[in-house]
Order: C-alpha cells, then structure tokens, then sequence
C-alpha cells in the first residue's frame, strides 16, 4: 500500500488566487456600470478589446517560455490588469490605443518581469502611463456625459467610433467629443490646471463661462463612477481582498495635502473634496494601489505606500506636467517598494528591534 | 518589555488577556471524535517501542531478544541527563530487536524493540511515591525521569529537565489549548481525569514553586474548562484561563504571550521570562508516575478524520502500530484514493508512510481524512498579497522567507529570522497560491543545519591539513638536516684519514650510513632506472621497522631467518645500489676514523643501531629495541616474511579482481576484444605468480610483474574506457 | 595679449591644482597602503576543504590563491554549485556549471577500509590529506570517520584494495525534508 | 614623515602637474588655432535665423552685429535684457527681430524670435517667428517647432493694428490662429508672447533704432546661437 | 594577427561596452532618438577612444599607479575639447546636431574604462586597434538603437543625415510608415531604456544560440587530478 506523503499543514483555506481575483472584478462591476451610464458603450467596448488582448497576449508569451498557460490564465489576472486599463482610458479612444496598452501591460510590464508576481511595476497603471506619453492627443480627449452630448450614440455608433473614428451616421469623433454648447472636452482637472496658468483663480475658474455645465456636468459624472467604484471598494475590504491601510492612507494622504494647501490659498488650490471625486482617486486607491504584487506588504510599508501616493497625486496635480497623476504616483511608488518593505520588517516574536539594528551595521 | 508579576495578575482578575499578532481560523471539527469517553483497546499482538521518543539522547537497551518483560519494565537505561527511558507497555517477549519505521516525517528505520504480547497484561513491581512532598526534590525528579516522561504537547522534552529550572518560576502554565483542528485527546483528558491532572500540577508545584500556575484552555471546550475549574477550585493559585480560540493559541510562546504578554527572547527559553510550560498529558502521566508509579506506557490518540467511522479517543498503548488504532476506529481506506493517514493534527502533522508506524509518547491524533477534506497541492505564483505575513504568529515576513528559502539565499533567510518560525502551518494555511511554504522553511533550515555543519567540518579539515604539512615540512627538514650533519661527518672523516686506527663496527655504520642516504637521495632515480632498486629500497627501510614489533617475535626461530635472510638480501641490494648510484665514497668511507665514533650525534645513533641488530643477527635483538622505536614508523611498506606468501596472494587477487572487473567493463565497450585479452593475459600471469615458491628473489619478481600487470591492466582499461 | 595672460593663468592655476592633488595622492598612496589581500583567506572559507586536488591543485589553499589570480571557479566537484555561487558572489562574476572535466558532484561519502582485508601497508595513511585514518606499519588501519573528507586519495594507493567509498548514511537527524510527493514547481 | 613618503609626494605632484599643464596647453593651442572659425560659424548660424524671421533683401547692414538690449517683463516676458536685432537699409531702420519670452507655456517658458516691420504707423507686420528653446509636452505642445509642423509660418505677414488686436488669439479664444487638438495652452501662449512683442516693437520704434550698438563683440551675439543649439536638440 | 581579430570579436560583440559592459549608458540613452544622432555620436566617441587608447598607451610606462587615474580623466578631456572646438570649426552642422552630448563623452566611462583596463597594459597598436573596435561596437548599438527608436517614433529612418553626412544624405530618408501620433514612447528617454533592455536581451538569445551550436564542438579537455599527498 502505497501511502500519500505531503508537508503540513495538509488544510488550507478555501480561497486561491484566481478567487481573489474574480471578487476584485466583481467589485468593479457598479463602477463599470455606472461608467457605461454615463459615457455610453464606449467603455464596455473598451473592456472586451482589453480582455481578448490580455488573454491572447498572456497565452502567447507563456507558451514561448514554455509554461503552462491555460492555468495561468485561470488566476483572471490578466483580465483584471486588462478591466483597469480599459475603464482608465477615454471610452471613444481609437482601437489601437487600447490594443497597444493592453499589450504593453501583459507582454512588458508582467511577463517580460517574469509573471504574475514578479512583476515590479502595476501593470494597468504602467501601461496607463505609456499610453498617455506616447499618443497624449487620444488620452486626453474624454467624451461628454450622454446626457450632455451633442450627439447621442448607441452601441453601434460607439463600435463604429472605436474601430473608425466615425458613427454610424457619420460624425466625426470630434464631434462626438464635442458638448451641447460646441466646446470639446477636457476634464474637470484640466480645466482647472488651464484656468490656473492663465492666471485666474480656482474659484474664478471654476466659474468662468468654460467651466460650463458640461465640464461639470464631467465633473458629477466623474463623482458617480467615484462612489461606484468605492462601494466595490468596501465590499472588497469586507470580503477581506485588500486591507484598509493602502485606500485609507492614500486618501488621507491627499485629503491632508489639499486641506492644508487649499486652507493658505482657496484661490489657487481646489478643495480637497474635488481632488477626491475628480479623476481617478477612489479606483486608484481601492483597486489599483492595492495590487498585491506591486505594492507594500507589511503592514506599516502599507500605510507609507498609500499615504506616499497621496502626496504624490497632490504634487503631480499641482505642480506637475499632467492633470491627473494616480498613475505615476503609483509607478513612483512601486518604486520605493522594496525600500520600503525592507525598512518595515515588523519586529520579530522575541527579538527586540534594536537588535536587528545593530545586526544589520555589523553586516554592513 | 517583560510585565509585572502584578501587573498581569490584576489583568487577569478582571478577565482579561493579550492577544498575539496573526493567526488562522481552520474549520475545528473537533465534535468529530469528542463526543465519546476514551475508549480501552484491545492488547495488540506486536508492539513496536521506539528507543529514542524524546529531544535529546537515547538510552543503552537493557534488554535481549528472547527476553520476557513484564509490563512497565525499563528497556534502556542511560547515565545521560537528557536521557528518558522506554518501558514494556505490555508482558511478553522481545522477539527482535531491529531497526523499524519511525514516528518521524522521514518515515526513516529506527532501532526499534518489538515486543509480542502474551496478553497476560501483567505488571512489573511498581514502587508508588505517596508522600512526595516529604521527599527531597532530586527524588521525585528521578521518579519522573524514570517513568520515561517526556513533553507530551508534541516536542518531546524530557519532563524532568524542563522541572528543574536554574531561575525562579513566576508563572506555571499549564497547556490544554489543542488549538490544531480535529484533535480532542486533551479535551477528552481534562474532562475525564481532571482530577489526576491536578495532582500532577500540584507535583509539578512541588518542584518549581511558581508564583502561580496558569491552566490555558481554548473557549470552545466548555465541559474541560468546567472539569478542571472544578478540579482546581480549592486551590487559590490555581486559576483557569479561557483562551479564545485561535490557532497557533497553543504554542508555546503564543499562550505565554497570550497568557502574560511576556516574549520568550529569539533563541532563549520560557524559563527566560520566568514561565514553564507543560502540558496537560504530562501532569496526568506525572500523576500516574508519583502516585501510582506507572511508567509512561500509554496516551490518549484522536483518532479521527471522515474517513474513520468511528471517530474517539483512544487509550492507546506507546509502541502499538497505528493500524491497531485504525482498525479499532474502523478505517476506510476506501474512502481516499491513495492511503492517507497523518500523525498530528492537520496544521502540523506528518504523514506516515506505514500503517506499522507506532504510537510514540508524543502521538496524540491519527487523522485518516478523505480526499476533498485536505488541501490539493496546487501550487501556483506568489502574488504578494502578504496574508501569509498577517497570519504569522511570530511577526515574520513569510513571503520574502519564501523568496530567499527558494533562491537558496541562506544568510538572506536568516537574517529574516527563519529560525523564528514555529512551522505552525498558519501562512502555508491562508496562501491563495497554495504555496507549501513551511515546506520550503523546513529544506532551508536543514540544509543551513547542514551548511553549519559542513563549515565545522571543513574548518577542522583546514585544521589538520595544515598540521599535517607543517609536520611534513618539519619532518623533510629534520631529515635534511640529518644528511647535512652526516655529510659533514664524512668530510671530517676523510680530512683526517691518516689516522689509521681502526674500528670495524665504527666503519660498519658509517658505511650504512652513507649508503642509506645515497639512497634517500637517488630514490627516484633508482625506481624508473633499475627494477630492483625499488625492492631494494622498500627492503632497506623495512629492516628499521622490523625491528620495532620484533620484541614480541624475537624469540621466534622463524623470526630470525627472516632477518638472517633479509639482512643478505640487503647487502645484495646495497650493492646493486651501490653501483647504480656510483657513490665511489663508500670505501673511502669504510675506513673511517675513530673520531667519527666521538661525534655524539644522537640520530646518529639511533639510525646506527637497528642496522646493526639486522646486520649480525646473533646479536641480541632486544638491546636495540628503546632505540628503535624512535624510527618512524610511517616509512615505506614492509612485508614479513611470515605473511609473504598472503599477503602476495591478497595482493594478486585484488589485482586480479580489478582487472576481472575491467574485463567485464570493456567486454562492453567498443574494443572489447583487445582490452579483454590483455586482461586475461595479465590476470593467468598474476595467478601464475602466486603459486610459486616463497623465495625473495620470487617474491621480487611477483610484486614486479603484479606491478607491470596493474599498469598495463590499467592502461587496457582506460583504452576501454575512453573507446566507450 | 590679455588673451595669451588668461592662458598662462589657466595653465598655471591648472599645473598648481595638479600638483597639490599629485602631493596628496602621494600622501595617500604611502600612509593608507593595504598590506595584505585577504581575499585569498576569504576564497579558502569557501572551499570545501576535501583537499581531494580534482581542481588540479594540490589543496584547497592553492586553488583559492589561484582564484584568487584568475582561476575558474567551476573547477571543485565536492563544493558543487553552492560553492561555485559564493564564489561567483565573493568575486563579483557570474556562477558558471561545474566543470565537467574535474569531476561532478557526487553524494557525501566516507572512507571504508574492510579491515580483514587490510595488509597495513600505511599508504593509504600517507595518501591522507587530513591524517584521517589511523594505523600502524603491519597493523590494521581505520579510517575516523568524523575526519574524513570523503576525497578518496586513499583508495588508489591501497594495493589490496580494500578501501571503499561509502556514501554516509541517512538518518531521521540528518534528514533534510526532500518529500518526494512534494515537487518544487517552477513558477514564472 | 618617510623619505619615501616625500619621495612619492614629489614625484606625483610633478607628473600630475606636468601632464596638467601639457594637457591644458594642447587644449589652448586648439582654441587659439580655432577660434575664428567658430566665431564665423556663429555668426552665419545666428544671421541665418535672423533671415529667416525677416526677409534678406529687405535690409543691407551686418544685422547680426546690429543689436540693441531691451528689457520689458510686461511685453517681453523677461526680466533679463534681450537682444533686439536692428535691420536697416541706408542706415534707415526698417525692421527688427526681437527676442522674446512666452512665460506661460504649458511646460514653463518659450523662448522665441519674432521679425518685425512696421510699413506704416500704427500698425505692424510680422515677417516671420521661429521657437528657439521650448519644453512643451512632445506630441503636443512641441508642434510650435517648424520641424514638428509649420503651424509658426502661420504668422508670417499677419498685419497688427490697434482694431486687429482681439483677432491675435487662438480660435478657441475668439481669435484666427490655430490651436492643436488636444493642447490649447502652447499656442495661447505663443500667440499672445508674438502679440505683445509686436506692441513692444510699435511703441518703442523709435527708441530701438537709436540706441547704442551693444553687439560689437563678436562673442556676445553667441547667445541666440546657444539656445537654437540646444533647441536643436 | 589573431589578435586583433580577437580584439575585434571583444568590441563589436562579446564583450560589446554598450551591451555588455552597459558603459556610457548617459549619452547612449540621450542621444539616440534617431539614427543620425547615434551614428554622429558614435563615431565622435571612437574618435575620442583611438586617441585616448593611443596616448594612454605611450604614457603607460610613466605613469605611477596612484595617479593614473586623474591622468586618465585629464587626456580623455583633453581630447574631448578638442575634437569639440575642432567640430564647432570645422563641421558645424555636426556640431549643431550633437550639441551639449559632445561634452558628455568626457563622462562615458566606455572610454576611461578601455585606458584602465586595455590601454594601460598594451602596446600602442593594439590599444589604438581596441580603442577603434570598441568604438565601432559602442557605435553599432547606438546605430540601432536609435533606427529602433526612429522606426517606432516617427516612422523614418536616416533622418536628418544630412547635418552630418552633408547634402546628399537627405535622400538617404526613408519613410516607413506616416502617422499623425508619433509614437512618443520611443523617442523619450524611457523608450531608449526599453529598447536598450530588447537589444541586451537579444544579444543574450544569440549568444546563448550560439553557445550550443558550438557547445557540440568544444573539445573535451582531461583535467590531471593533483595529488595533494605523496604517493609512495
């Protein structure tokens, strides 16, 4: 009789990766949703091009290194990197962009790091961030709200536009850019970075005639999906996903940023509650920031991760060269990970941390 | 960092406890197998009494096949303070006493007695210690000891170390947490025997006087806490804690945290922070010891798990099989798809890789689960999602262990503490990768275990290597120093040949003397030139020796015409290296002075004497012998006559095995023919050789042509060899 | 004119910074001169210390103090690829395989002399790096087991052959958790 | 101190200074033997941007060695003197090509030359600009570059006058210049830098042409050559 | 000769100061945007390497260890300088082209690390052979990677070789493919980082294609086992 052989513990929780990650997506769906509400079908399009790349790619790439990729596809890895991406770009951007971006992602940023955990940066941001150096034009230019727009458009029009640039009645995509009042878009921070260089205040900005109904109109919009996004962002605390540190560090972080700056000067610096609700704060802190495999993981590193990011987003917005900023504050601090992971080791059971101090200058 | 006494017993009062970072929630199932009393077994027929049960050293057995033993008697015995013995568990008879699988991980054979049971279950005289309080400590410690306790928890500490601590004892804690799923044998034991636990706790009080004894129990086993609250109400310093349930609860450390908020320091021990931990098995085997005088002979087992059908708890005897227990609790093995049966609970158990595994004194559960109530082993990337680090009950960082465990970065997982981890199965448990990583901590301990001891062991190696070559170098230059001054000697002698007075034994040794280190000086040369040389050499040498184990035989005839003949042979030799050597100075030095004798160089001497014993043999062999021991007695191999004729054989058949063996080897290479024949040729002449009469000049050529057959042998070989 | 001044400044200026820097370096060259290297004492930790010459040295001492000067790393069998990784780390290049041409890594072994067999010839205890086996001139020789280095130098010298290699034997301590139901898997 | 050690010093110090100085003289015989050229190098490269932004027949003295300093934070966006470029024929001023500064690009200053003529009072005519030294955001804000697109010719020959002058912004703002898809920052601030560099020119005329020669050097007019170098780049 | 040969297998490939040593990484990445650039780089650089090689080379033997260093760095500047004034006079489209990255090849540590490590132990011939094969392999690699990045950026190929080969050079554009984004990745510094990281990886495959086509072929070599003790 042939016995089994195996290394304790021999019981496991019931919960794997894959698991982990078909709850995360599911977390994404009222945001996705209300997203679809409000920009049309431009974004679900956006997510099923995402999707078949990622897969595609990511079977590709583990077949020439020779691994096992239909296992590995059933983590649902890819196709989270792939869902981030697509509902961070513009809903009517050209096909290529989202093609080119979900590639960059698997193929570069995950795969060429070794895979699924190896990988140093977060893929969808870095991927997010490639997009906008290289084809600025494309990932700048949102639609308006559909209630807002000059022309409406169905699913057809929006499959139309992303694959021709063109509805199927024939509108151009800058039409389809274009609000009920003929101004194209750009979002609520741009508008606000542009007023600021010119010289006008935040508030005057804010109440200048370009600041009109559809930017903030954009700008309620942007609110809604933020609170879709959050409360799949509390479900995922509660079904324990993700821990609280990294979202709540990365909010309070920018919260007391702008609270502070905008308590010296409310002309120049926007209130905190439209730094929060603007851009792509909530998603970011509930469902980027806390990619495992790129961020902190002890405890402590967690809550100077997220509260760094924060900081960062401020200063990027601020005083940086782009108007939203999750993106590179995260790829900054996927940077500092390991620094900080090493300087946060929790304090061992029965050694006192001193110790490890002094043991770490005698190795030196 | 260490807490008050005070303090923590004011904490206490009011109900409340610490807790310790991380920890997991496993399904318990414990409702499982602790529904029903300990139930009595059968007596099985074989017992299987592993002699070493405990951390530490294992006695000398007392015992011999064929050997009737009555039930509690002693089978080791050691002086070793870290020595516990085994006993009987049953009468009957040692009928073999072999290595046998092991209640260990490796499943690796163990000196193992095993005993087949008469079924008469009669026992030995057993000496009860009533009055233990009236007795000096050192005797109950010894009557612990005796009784063959050792932790019953699961590391198997010798109990009565562990009693008697060097530092006072603020707290003693006893341990009935059984935080592991499934496992009842505890809870079973507090409910039933409650009472005999106390008396073992109040032994242990006894013996380390502690402030107070702390009994930790997890708050899902309300009827033990009941029964030990009940058993300890008379004693106000007895004091029951509920411990919430949490797994690792019951490690040592965790409960001491738990229990006292009190870290045992990184490689120091409880008794570091004024705390002893035992657990509740062992104060009722101490019970059993001191008041019934009861070796450690048996223990409850859970056995457990879906695929038994009737899971309980068993009184099982140490040494029975586990196939025993199984087939009592009737084992399905239907139920799984590949045998299944781990000892210990599911977090920290080990499978078995034999039914025949005994009991051992630290056996405390036999899970026999069905396939889908375990984890598959489906290991997949890590993905840092760190919930391994949130479940360590120690504070480690699992995750980068892992990382280091797996690139092999030895001094990397060190320095983040892996010695630290209780292998508690808590990260491995919660890895949504399912990554077995206690597994990986425990090759990388091993091998930095093994690492440790290669560097000891190479450290030694340089050690004594580098002794030897400063002995070698001191050696080489005694010797040169040695030819220097008889160089030296020679001079003088031949700067003062006019005188002519004469000594013969003088110009004897004088004559050795030079030849000797004309020889030393020509060795090399003199092998490759002339064959005889290097028989000539080995004989010259062998004289010195001879006569250092010659005391014994001197008396022996035989011993003698060995010399007589192997002085001749010297001489002939001495002057075939003469004139190889054309060392012209001999005569010369023949007609050495008297001066010479005057030198008192006394290597001289001792190099003089031995040559002189074997050159007139009728001398009396004895007188040299003080003297000659003082030669060296690594030289060049010698060969006595008495066993010539052996050892040439031995020789011949080595050599011809090997070449047999080479034979066979190139038989399957490319050029099988040739290489065979040479072989075969070589081997016949070897054999040949070895019949011959044992005469020197024989022995010579044999050892030659054995010498020539080795080589071309060799050669033929490695031809065969490179040809395949 | 001004213009040929400034130069001459230039060069002038330049030649004194130099020379103040050459006057320091000098300084420094003598007072803070390492004496000794002890990278050789480092690279001989490493060795395994069989002293068994399958490197071509005769030692482990040498083969550092040829590492040291540019040796290989890969050329010691019993060390195997731990051995040649903390080389490749202590010397900042890259590990290589073993070099299959010394020899390849094999279990731990001891010497065994079956003493029945034994003539007490004493080659066996001058072939021995490590005076690791005990014996005299006509007597039974044995190897100490603790001692050996498992670098069989003994084995060819022993005209009997009686010395064998013996692997060391696997008990339940020096057991190293190699389940063999538990295959590492390679991932990513 | 050793005798060795002193040795040492000595003998470093002096191969150090000795190859210092050889070194250092090698570097100043190339300079003296080059020096005219790349004076003459500059010079072509600085009059050929200066053809560009204002025509070559139009004017018939050494433009580039014609300059005046002028300072405006208001309508050159600088606090650091700029040259201003005098073209003149038969000594009559006829046009000028000013640096300027746009302070308010998207990725912080645009350095620019604008040629300048003024037919008749009051009104002004641009007859070229050129972007020497940008950092706008690639893909975007640098198609204000004439190697990225010639979006800058737009300005040549645009007439300024008092009643044209909310015609002088982008479209988006109401105006007849261009913006790019996606950026409206750099060409605002281009437009509205050329704008007020054209007011400066028509208020200060007659100053400009009077004032002293400050580009008698040859070194000094290297300025505007440095930035196009790097601009280049 | 084989040498030389050997030299130059070492600086084109093997042993490549861009690929393999990852020296000069500053200009190499900043320069690169299209070929023109690269190519005008690399051959100011090979041009500075031959001389600096050749000089340390004849200044070897007089050189104290201590100060060879500082000795090194000032004949390197030297030589930049005056390669820089002598293209500011005499080719100053060149110049133009190269601008501020002339001066950046005093700080290619390609260059003091071929005087430390060749220059400085070799004759005058074979160092001035290193210095030459070292920086046409430096060259070869800034070639590349700026096609790789012209290609991916704009579309083009040899664009702009007119600022350094001289008129005739502007038929030497090639467009591949029009594109109205410009893929921007490619021409900005991190887009040099990821096709450097490319090119690296596939000198890497080559090699190790390489190393077993010729694996078959390497002779077996018999290693005479030492004998630490002596055999009698």
């Amino acid at each position: 009789m042939k016995f089994r052989l195996a290394s304790s513990p021999h019981q496991h929780i019931r919960r794997d990766t894959g698991q982990v990650m078909r709850l995360v997506i599911l977390a994404m769906i009222p945001g996705v949703l209300l997203q679809t509400w409000f920009f049309g079908w431009g974004t679900v399009i956006q997510i099923g091009l995402a999707i078949i790349t990622a897969v595609v790619t990511e079977a590709a790439i583990l077949e020439l290194r020779k691994r096992d990729f239909e296992r590995a596809l059933k983590d649902y890895s890819a196709v989270l990197t792939a869902m981030l991406l697509a509902v961070s770009i513009p809903p009517f951007a050209p096909w290529w962009v989202i093609v080119i971006g979900t590639f960059f992602a698997i193929g570069i940023v995950k795969q060429l790091y070794g895979g699924l955990g190896f990988n140093v940066f977060n893929p969808a941001m870095a991927a997010y961030v490639m997009l906008l150096v290289s084809f600025p034009v494309q990932m700048t230019q949102w639609i308006p709200p559909v209630n807002l727009a000059q022309y409406s458009h169905n699913f057809m029009d929006a499959l139309n536009a992303v694959f021709t640039g063109f509805s199927v009645e024939g509108f151009s995509l800058a039409q389809l850019k274009t609000g009920i009042d003929g101004v194209t878009m750009a979002t609520p921070l741009d508008t606000v970075k542009t007023g600021l260089a010119q010289g006008f205040t935040y508030s005057e900005t804010i109440e200048r005639p370009i600041f009109d109904s559809v930017i903030s109109g954009l700008g309620v919009a942007s609110s809604w999906i933020s609170l879709g996004y959050l409360l799949g962002g509390l479900y995922l605390l509660k079904q324990k996903v993700i821990n609280w540190h990294i979202p709540l560090s990365m909010i309070a972080g920018l919260f007391i940023c702008s609270l502070i700056m905008s308590l010296v000067d409310s002309d120049l610096y926007p209130s905190s509650l439209f730094h929060l609700f603007n851009g792509s704060i909530i998603i970011g802190a509930f469902f980027i920031a806390t990619d495992p495999v790129s961020a902190s993981t002890t405890n402590k590193g967690r809550i100077i991760f997220g509260a760094a990011i924060g900081v960062w987003v401020y200063l990027i917005r601020e005083w940086g060269g782009y108007p939203d900023a999750v993106a590179f504050a995260v790829l900054i601090m996927n940077m500092a990970v390991p620094l900080i992971d090493y300087y946060t080791r929790p304090r061992t059971y029965g050694h006192s941390s001193s110790k490890r101090k002094s043991k770490d200058k005698a190795q030196s | 960092m260490q807490n008050n006494f005070d303090d923590i017993i004011d904490k206490l009062d009011k109900g409340e406890l610490w807790d310790f970072p991380g920890g997991v929630f496993p399904a318990e199932r414990k409702t499982l197998s602790n529904q029903t009393p300990i139930a009595k077994l059968p007596i099985p027929e074989r017992l299987y009494v592993t002699v070493k049960q405990h951390i530490g050293v294992e006695g000398h057995l007392i015992v011999e096949v064929g050997q009737k033993v009555l039930k509690g008697q002693a089978l080791t015995k050691s002086m070793n303070p870290f020595a516990v013995p085994v006993h009987a568990s049953t009468s009957g008879e040692i009928t073999a006493i072999h290595k046998h699988v092991s209640a260990h991980p490796s499943g690796l054979p163990e000196l193992t007695v095993q005993i087949t049971s008469d079924q008469d279950d009669k026992w030995t005289q057993l000496s009860p210690m009533v009055d233990y309080q009236n007795q000096p400590k050192t005797k109950v410690l010894a009557a612990i000891c005796d009784a063959g306790i050792s932790g019953m928890g699961g590391a198997g500490f010798p109990t009565h170390i562990k009693s008697s601590p060097k530092k006072d004892v603020d707290f003693l804690i006893i341990n009935g947490i059984e935080c592991e799923p499934y496992i009842t044998s505890d809870d079973r034991l507090m409910r039933e025997h409650s009472w005999q636990i106390r008396q073992g706790i109040d032994v242990l009080c006894h013996l380390l006087k502690p402030k107070h004894v702390l009994i930790g129990i997890e708050n899902n086993k309300p009827e033990a806490i009941e029964a030990m609250q009940v058993a300890c109400r008379e004693n106000p310093n007895y004091r029951v804690c509920t411990i919430p349930t949490k797994y690792p609860a019951g490690g040592e450390k965790q409960l001491i945290q738990v229990l006292t908020n009190r870290e045992v320091p990184a490689q120091g021990l409880p008794v570091d922070v004024g705390v002893i931990m035992h657990n509740v098995g062992t104060c009722f085997a101490i019970a059993d010891a001191i008041f019934a005088g009861k070796p450690l002979i048996s223990r409850v087992v859970t056995v457990t798990g879906e695929a038994v059908e009737k899971p309980s708890n068993v009184w099982a005897l140490i040494g029975s099989p586990i196939a025993h227990l199984l087939t009592h609790c009737e084992y399905k093995q239907t139920l799984q798809k590949q045998s299944n049966i781990i000892m210990g609970g599911p977090m920290m158990g080990f499978n078995v890789s034999s039914d025949l595994v005994p009991v051992v004194k630290t056996t405390n559960c036999i899970l026999a689960p069905t396939d889908n109530e375990m984890a598959s082993n489906n290991e997949q990337a890590c993905i840092r999602c760190s919930a391994c680090a949130d479940a360590c009950p120690a504070s480690l960082l699992p995750q980068q262990l892992f990382w280091h465990a797996k690139a092999k970065e030895l001094d990397k997982a060190q320095d983040y503490n892996l010695f630290d981890c209780i292998e508690c199965g808590a990260c491995a448990y919660v890895c949504p990768s399912e990554i077995p990583l206690v597994h990986y901590y425990r090759i990388a301990k091993a091998e930095i275990r093994v690492e440790q001891e290669d560097k000891q062991k190479s450290d030694k190696a340089r050690d004594r290597f580098e002794k030897r070559e400063a002995r070698l170098i001191a050696e080489q230059q005694a010797r040169d120093e040695k030819h220097r001054l008889a160089a030296e000697a020679r001079k003088q002698a031949m700067a003062s040949n006019g005188n002519n007075s004469k000594d013969k034994i003088a110009a004897a040794l004088a004559r050795a003397k030079a030849k000797k280190q004309a020889l030393s000086e020509v060795d090399d040369k003199a092998i490759e030139a002339t064959e005889l040389a290097p028989a000539n050499t080995s004989e010259q040498t062998a004289k010195a020796e001879v006569a250092e184990p010659a005391t014994k035989v001197a008396s022996s005839n035989q011993r003698v015409q060995a010399a007589i003949a192997r002085a001749k042979a010297k001489k002939a030799a001495a002057e075939v290296t003469d004139i190889n050597t054309e060392l012209k100075d001999k005569d010369d030095a023949s007609n050495l002075k008297d001066e010479q004798l005057k030198q008192p160089q006394q290597h001289i001497d001792v190099k003089k004497q031995p040559n002189k014993v074997s050159m007139s043999t009728k001398t009396v062999v004895t007188d040299s012998i003080p003297k000659a021991v003082e030669t060296p007695p690594t030289e060049k191999p010698t060969i006595t006559d008495s066993k010539q004729a052996k050892i040439a054989a031995a020789v011949a058949k080595a050599k011809a095995k090997r070449e047999a063996q080479k034979a066979a080897n190139s038989q399957v290479a490319a050029e099988p023919v040739s290489a065979a024949k040479v072989d075969n040729i070589k081997t016949v002449s070897a054999d040949e050789l070895v019949k011959t009469e044992e005469q020197q000049i024989d022995m010579k050529k044999r050892r030659i042509a054995a010498a020539v057959a080795k080589a071309k042998a060799k050669k033929a070989a490695e031809k065969a060899d490179k040809s395949s | 004119m001004s213009l040929t001044f400034a130069i001459l400044t230039a060069l002038l200026a330049i030649g004194l910074l130099a020379l103040i820097f050459g006057l320091v370096l000098g300084f420094a060259a003598v007072k803070f001169k390492v004496e000794s290297d002890p990278l050789v004492e480092q690279i001989d930790q490493i060795l395994p210390q069989t002293q068994c010459g399958q490197c071509g040295y005769p030692g482990c001492k040498p083969y550092a103090q040829a590492i040291a000067d540019g040796d290989e790393i890969n050329k010691c069998p019993p060390g195997g690829d731990a051995t040649i990784k903390k080389l490749a780390d202590l010397m900042g290049v890259e590990a290589k395989s073993l070099d299959a041409a010394h020899g390849q890594e094999d279990i731990k072994k001891v010497a065994y002399i079956r003493e029945d067999e034994c003539i007490g010839c004493t080659k066996c205890i001058q072939a021995c790096p490590v005076d690791a086996i005990l014996g005299a001139a006509k007597q039974m020789h044995t190897v100490i087991v603790d001692e050996c280095t498992g670098c069989d130098l003994c084995v060819d010298p022993c005209p009997v052959d009686c010395i064998d290699m013996i692997p060391l034997a696997n008990n339940a301590s020096s057991w190293r958790w190699n389940i063999d139901s538990i295959p590492i898997k390679q991932i990513g | 101190m050793t005798k060795n050690m002193q040795y040492t010093m000595t003998k470093n110090g002096l191969i150090l200074a000795v190859f210092a100085i050889v070194t250092t003289g090698l570097i100043a015989l190339t300079y003296f033997g080059t020096k005219d050229q790349i004076a003459l190098q500059q010079q072509q490269k600085l009059l050929s941007i200066l053809n560009a932004v204002i025509d070559k027949s139009s004017y018939d003295n050494a433009i580039h060695l014609d300059c005046a300093l002028v300072t405006s934070a208001e309508l050159l966006g600088s606090d650091e003197p700029q040259h201003l470029y005098r073209a003149t024929k038969q000594g009559q001023g006829v046009a000028a090509a000013i640096e300027t500064t746009a302070p308010d690009g998207y990725s912080g200053q645009i350095h620019l030359v604008v040629g300048i003529t003024s037919p008749e009072a009051g009104s002004a005519k641009v007859t070229g600009v050129r972007v020497l030294e940008h950092k706008e955001t690639p893909g975007l804000g640098d198609k204000i570059d004439l190697r990225i697109s010639n979006w800058v010719l737009g300005f040549d020959n645009q007439i300024y006058t008092a009643d044209l002058a909310p015609n002088w912004a982008v479209k988006k703002d109401g105006g007849q210049f261009d913006q790019f898809t996606g950026a409206t920052i750099t060409p605002r601030a281009v437009v509205n830098a050329v704008k007020l560099s054209v007011e400066y020119y028509l208020a200060n005329q007659a100053t400009i042409f009077n004032a002293t020669n400050a580009c008698g050097e040859i070194n000094s007019v290297s300025v505007v050559a440095e930035k196009a170098n790097k601009n280049n780049e | 000769m084989n040498e030389f040969k050997e030299l130059s297998w070492q600086g084109l490939w093997k042993n490549n100061p861009a690929l393999v040593q990852l020296l000069g990484l500053c200009p190499l990445l900043a320069v690169t945007a299209t070929v023109t650039n690269g190519l005008g780089l690399g051959l100011a650089t090979t041009l500075v390497l031959i001389g600096s090689n050749t000089t340390v080379s004849i200044i070897r033997n007089w050189v104290p260890s201590e100060i060879r260093i500082p000795i090194f760095v000032m004949i390197i500047a030297a030589f930049v300088t005056i390669v820089q004034l002598l293209m500011n006079a005499y080719i100053f489209t060149l110049y133009q082209a190269l601008g501020i990255f002339i001066p950046l090849i005093v700080t290619n540590c390609a260059i003091i690390g071929r005087a430390e490590a060749y220059a400085s132990k070799n004759t005058v011939g074979k160092s001035a052979f290193d210095g030459l094969m070292m920086g046409l392999g430096f060259t070869l690699i800034l070639v590349l990677l700026g096609a790789m990045r012209e290609l991916l950026g704009y579309g083009t190929l040899f664009d702009g070789a007119n600022l350094l080969l001289g008129d005739w050079a502007t038929s030497l554009k090639i467009t591949v493919f029009e594109t109205d984004s410009p893929f921007l990745l490619a021409i900005l510094p991190p887009g040099a980082f990821l096709c450097m990281g490319l090119l690296i990886a596939l000198k890497n495959v080559l090699d190790s294609h390489m190393e077993r086509l010729f694996a078959a072929k390497a002779e077996e070599k018999v290693v005479q086992r030492a004998r630490v003790t002596t055999e009698s």
